[in-house]
């Protein structure tokens, strides 16, 4: 039993951090001089995969690296940190229903010549055997050819024009594009329910993993703001108002990442408790990071309202992957009813 | 204790209830811009024009003269009838004409008084600066006097509005020498003087959005018959206002607060039904909420009861915390009761951006770490 | 419109605030060196009837004083403070409802001479016209001569002896008296339904008022303490992480106060709103209470967890006044369910 | 990361879990009293015959020697198997026994240990002081070194069951002079000794219990060979203590309370129903405990494997503050669960007691505040 980072993990770890570094820091969110905000990350995915991210955990007979979910949830975690599209996912887990029914397409996703983006339902979804009718938003859908729908009950792939009646809207987070759209007896490229696999296990997984990175860099910007700002003549992270508050960041992020650890290693060994565990990660893992982008932004005082500092950006994402396949009450309404894992 | 009201009184709300119905703007408050200014100081025209516009100020600076009584039944009428929230007239309305009224010259009176009245101009604060967002009394921007002028060089910041703003109520070091809390007066300085320069600050409610901005001022020179009250004695003339700010200003957007609750309700009865709402998680919250927003009414009242004896003091900012905390749980349940649209911020959106402004409502005068520090300190009596 | 006592409403706190100086300080609530605790209060009902208290705002026709709503609220605050026993609840309703069919009850009580103990339902109550069935919890019964039942649709008045199969049980608040007992098919000597009159919205608000005596008192008790307690060479009241904690029990009591004394002012009117604030008055002091009574307790450090010093005394009447006639969760569900009061 | 048991492991494990089934004591403890001390050293002296008393231990001291893998088994069978929660052992297993094995001489090894670990004797703490609580640094009680002993006089606080305990941990300060963390002294008392005289602490759980004490002590003699360490290294051999506190000692203790959470469950689904509990207030405020309280075990994994590479540090203190409010609001929710009954304290009864015990919770081994001063200043850098 290990729940730390295996050397290979932690070198994992570092390049991807590496990569993110280079390729998305935080500042390429700010709004222009004008306050339009633009859409970066389209670039990321062919260079990620280059750097075989986008296929990481897909088996070597599917076309990917063959690693772990162990691997894909520590680098979700830096997907997070560096807010990056959360079109991400859609790349992830389509790729992984798709290298088992139609390899070509899994190819074509991991390659990152071809995005993948989300759906979510706004309402009730009808579902049948692989047949999907209902309203739902689009995420990161504009250029996308696939789109991989995430319900309560099921996870699926679809073509991005089997989705009609478009809209588009603002997003709250405004860096994410959104849309409106329908399905209408849409019949999935692959798909599969919430009791069979670890598919949709491994979707919550990555959600958790993701919001635990946005929970750990809400966190870092309000400790890096505490200790330089000063008010009084002394550094406001010196004020237990203010450091009991980076104190809570830091037990919410903690307690995610052990609980997103523990569910990977679960979910890594194909076991039957991934489904608890991994809604078990995602509840508290965004609630993580609803908690520490609220706080983040209280941390950093007037300041902190502004577009001027990234602190904002958390909690707005955090709002975002909380609906994506049903918000934390549908979640916990799930988990209740699950049984119990000891 | 007693809820009475006279006969007069009575006409009084049926009066402002009969004008509101028929005067309160029905379109869109556009979120930014010119067209906000327009919006905000045609409605601010409206009312002045109905004799609606300063029910409580005195009758020789154009207002009705009434009580502190009418004043809330007016409020309590103009949040019935959904008002606006017309938020570029606060500092005016609220802030400086106050201040004027208590401690400016005749000649400052006479300007000033009828034109923020009627809705000619808009008023923007020039209070906080770059580094001491909190603690007023380290401020910096400096003001030498030159002949009967002020010489005017520094920045101010978080500066609501000031890019819409005609008038600025400013408060700057006239003497780098005297104690942290001496040698800054309190000055009445147009906008449209040479050497101010803004740089707007984009805000998170929505790309473009800026509402704040920092002011830049370089050799600005301003008459020293603008300074209200004496040169050196601001701070206590900027006390003035702040008290005002914790005590009675509020008082619109607490009782506005109740309709907002009333409007989450339907919307989760509708959404959830009326009988599976009552142990459901939204429900049960929703009446906590509600229990709160209608003791923050009581609470509107116990300050006008006491504001009628003694002008606010400490007290008060015991609602000002609870409100702006449950303002956030208030705009934050929304969410939860929308479900999945939440992600969407429409043009005409009522709960989002709303939602996403209470983010500097914990923060906008005063933190709610330094409203803790004042009600354990000068409420409770604890030490420093 | 006034919410500020009147100076004759303000001499009667006084008086109030007085006599339970002299009669009912916090320290007749310590264990003896036996770790022994009495219930000291009985001998307060003739003194407190000897001033009127009993009968504060029972109209004078009926034998009271004629005071309103008002005045009985802000003795209740006072009795909250002082921890008086929640008996003097049962006495002062119990008078109110026997003043109108059964003035004979209404004097004896009312004269100190006859106590009355409180009922609340321990499940589900079968009740038509006056007459109701159901396992309930006596408090403060062991020597009354009558019992006051209140459930979240009624509040009635009964003779002891009505209740059967009594078992005497430890209280969780160990100063009351507390036991298990039935009624089948009990006839009430007097009752009213939620929907009819204020007798019902009366018993939430004095509830409201004594739980926001106890809110006042834990606050007053920590911030006491917090002044003269010292850690680290300062009083523990300089820190903010403790500044803080007593600002929230300020900001709690503050709530809790402003809205009791806005619904008594109702309640004297004999307002249709008055079940709508009672309620929200009940709802946000209760809250308080258990809040206050909580942090107390974490205010005063390890000597809070001891019976050396009330603080936990506070929180443990807020759980018994919570369950009587419906904890919180109940009166939610009805709150949210009433039409709205504007 | 891995979650692999070798097949060592699974047998381990097997056998723990019969062991416990067939072994672990269905009476209730007692709350208080000689009783209680007659059933925690009982239950030792049972695990101890069977082998299962010292499981990490090394076997030099009469332990098993494994590794802290097959503790962490040992603590998930022993919460599987509802296996009671002993705390008189507490002291002496997870404070008394790892500071002698790490500071202690040989001999003091070779006479406490094996008792320890049998179940003959019982300790308690003597840190606290009564004017600081959370100040170590600042302790008071005197040692004055009189030929081959120590005269101790002063007085300790907060000693849980020291009116039950054989042996005491005492701090005292031996060196006046010396600087605020300098100069104590780690003492094995035994509390026979002539001048120990005991106030009893009543606390809130129920009338008559007192489980803590005030400890007076008038020229107590010990014998300078019950020093453990230096004379004036007391501050660093207690530091190890409490870092092995702030550790892996909670491990069980958090793994318990997820079999807690599940009888809570339970409990809500008989009485509202399954399915009626999805969307409850309750079904959801518990949904989210089950949540933290199933990452609560991972976090244990985690710190075991940090353990295994180096000694605990503050990085603990982020799992303890954690668990301390989560088991408040765990212990709170039964009371909802629970409903009316909620206000009795039947002798038996299994959650009202441990809800009010919780209040000690947030207070003991450091307040929250404090714990909250500790992941500020020492785990993020945050200044002083």
């Amino acid at each position: 039993m290990n729940l730390l980072p295996t050397e290979e993990q932690q070198q994992i770890v570092d390049m991807v951090r590496g990569f993110l570094a280079g390729n998305a820091p935080l500042e390429r969110l700010r709004p222009d001089k004008f306050g339009q905000i633009g859409n970066p990350d389209a670039a990321l995915w062919p260079k990620m995969a280059e750097l075989g991210i986008l296929g990481l955990g897909v088996p070597e007979d599917g076309g990917g690296l063959g690693l772990s979910a162990v691997e894909e949830t520590l680098t979700y975690i830096e997907f997070g940190r560096a807010l990056v599209s959360i079109g991400v996912l859609g790349a992830t887990l389509g790729a992984h229903l798709a290298a088992r029914d139609a390899p070509d397409v899994a190819a074509a996703i991991m390659g990152g010549s071809t995005a993948v983006g989300l759906a979510t339902p706004r309402g009730a979804v009808e579902h049948s055997d692989g047949r999907f009718s209902g309203e739902f938003h689009l995420i990161e859908a504009d250029e996308a050819e696939f789109v991989l729908l995430l319900t309560s009950e099921a996870i699926a792939l679809f073509r991005n024009e089997d989705f009609t009646d478009r809209s588009a809207r603002l997003s709250m987070d405004s860096h994410m594009r959104l849309m409106r759209a329908r399905l209408d007896d849409g019949k999935a490229l692959g798909w599969s329910s919430v009791t069979e696999g670890v598919d949709h296990a491994r979707a919550n997984l990555l959600i958790a993993a993701y919001a635990t990175g946005l929970a750990e860099a809400a966190l870092a910007g309000a400790v890096d703001y505490a200790k330089v700002r000063e008010q009084f003549g002394k550094p406001i992270g010196s004020f237990q108002a203010i450091k009991h508050k980076c104190a809570d960041m830091a037990i919410a992020a903690e307690v995610a990442s052990c609980q997103v650890s523990f569910a990977s290693v679960i979910l890594a060994k194909d076991s039957e408790e991934s489904r608890f565990h991994a809604l078990a990660a995602r509840i508290v893992a965004v609630d993580a990071a609803l908690k520490n982008g609220a706080t983040g932004i209280q941390v950093h005082g007037a300041i902190g309202f502004t577009a001027e500092v990234e602190a904002h950006l958390f909690v707005k994402r955090a709002h975002l992957i909380d609906f994506i396949g049903g918000d934390q009450r549908v979640q916990k309404a799930q988990f209740i009813g699950a049984d119990a894992v000891m | 204790m007693n809820l009475d009201y006279t006969a007069e009184d009575e006409l009084f709300r049926a009066e402002a209830r009969e004008w509101l119905d028929a005067n309160v703007p029905r379109e869109v408050r556009p979120p930014d811009g010119p067209g906000m200014r327009d919006f905000d100081l045609g409605w601010q025209r409206k009312q002045f024009e109905g004799g609606w516009a300063g029910v409580s100020w005195p009758v020789e600076y154009g207002g009705r003269g009434l009580s502190l009584t009418h004043q809330l039944i007016w409020y309590e009428e103009y949040a019935k009838a959904g008002g606006p929230n017309a938020e570029l007239l606060f500092v005016g309305c609220n802030h400086a004409a106050p201040t004027i009224m208590a401690r400016g010259s005749d000649e400052q009176k006479s300007y000033h008084l009828p034109r923020i009245l009627s809705g000619e101009v808009a008023w923007c604060q020039g209070f906080s600066e770059p580094n001491n967002g909190s603690d007023l009394g380290g401020l910096k921007c400096r003001a030498e006097i030159v002949g009967d002028e002020l010489v005017v060089n520094g920045s101010k910041i978080w500066t609501s509005s000031a890019h819409l703003a005609d008038w600025q109520e400013l408060l700057v070091r006239t003497d780098p020498a005297a104690p942290k809390h001496k040698g800054i007066s309190w000055v009445i300085c147009d906008m449209q003087t040479p050497g101010i320069e803004l740089r707007p600050i984009l805000i998170m409610t929505a790309p473009g959005h800026h509402h704040f901005n920092q002011v830049f001022y370089t050799d600005v020179r301003i008459s020293l018959s603008n300074v209200v009250g004496e040169v050196n004695d601001g701070w206590k003339v900027a006390m003035s206002t702040l008290g005002f700010e914790r005590g009675t200003a509020g008082m619109l957007e607490n009782i506005r607060y109740g309709a907002v609750v009333e409007r989450l309700v339907d919307m989760a009865r509708q959404r959830l039904g009326t009988s599976a709402l009552e142990n459901d998680d939204i429900g049960q919250r929703l009446a906590q909420l509600r229990a709160e927003v209608t003791a923050v009414r009581a609470m509107t009242y116990r300050i006008a009861s006491r504001a009628a004896i003694a002008p606010p003091g400490s007290e008060a900012s015991l609602a000002r915390a609870f409100f702006s905390q449950l303002q956030q749980r208030i705009r934050r349940i929304a969410l939860d009761i929308i479900g999945p649209d939440s992600i969407e911020l429409p043009d005409d959106d009522p709960w989002i951006r709303p939602y996403l402004r209470t983010y500097s409502n914990t923060i906008a005068a005063g933190t709610s770490e330094i409203q803790r520090n004042i009600i354990g300190e000068r409420v409770l009596g604890l030490p420093r």
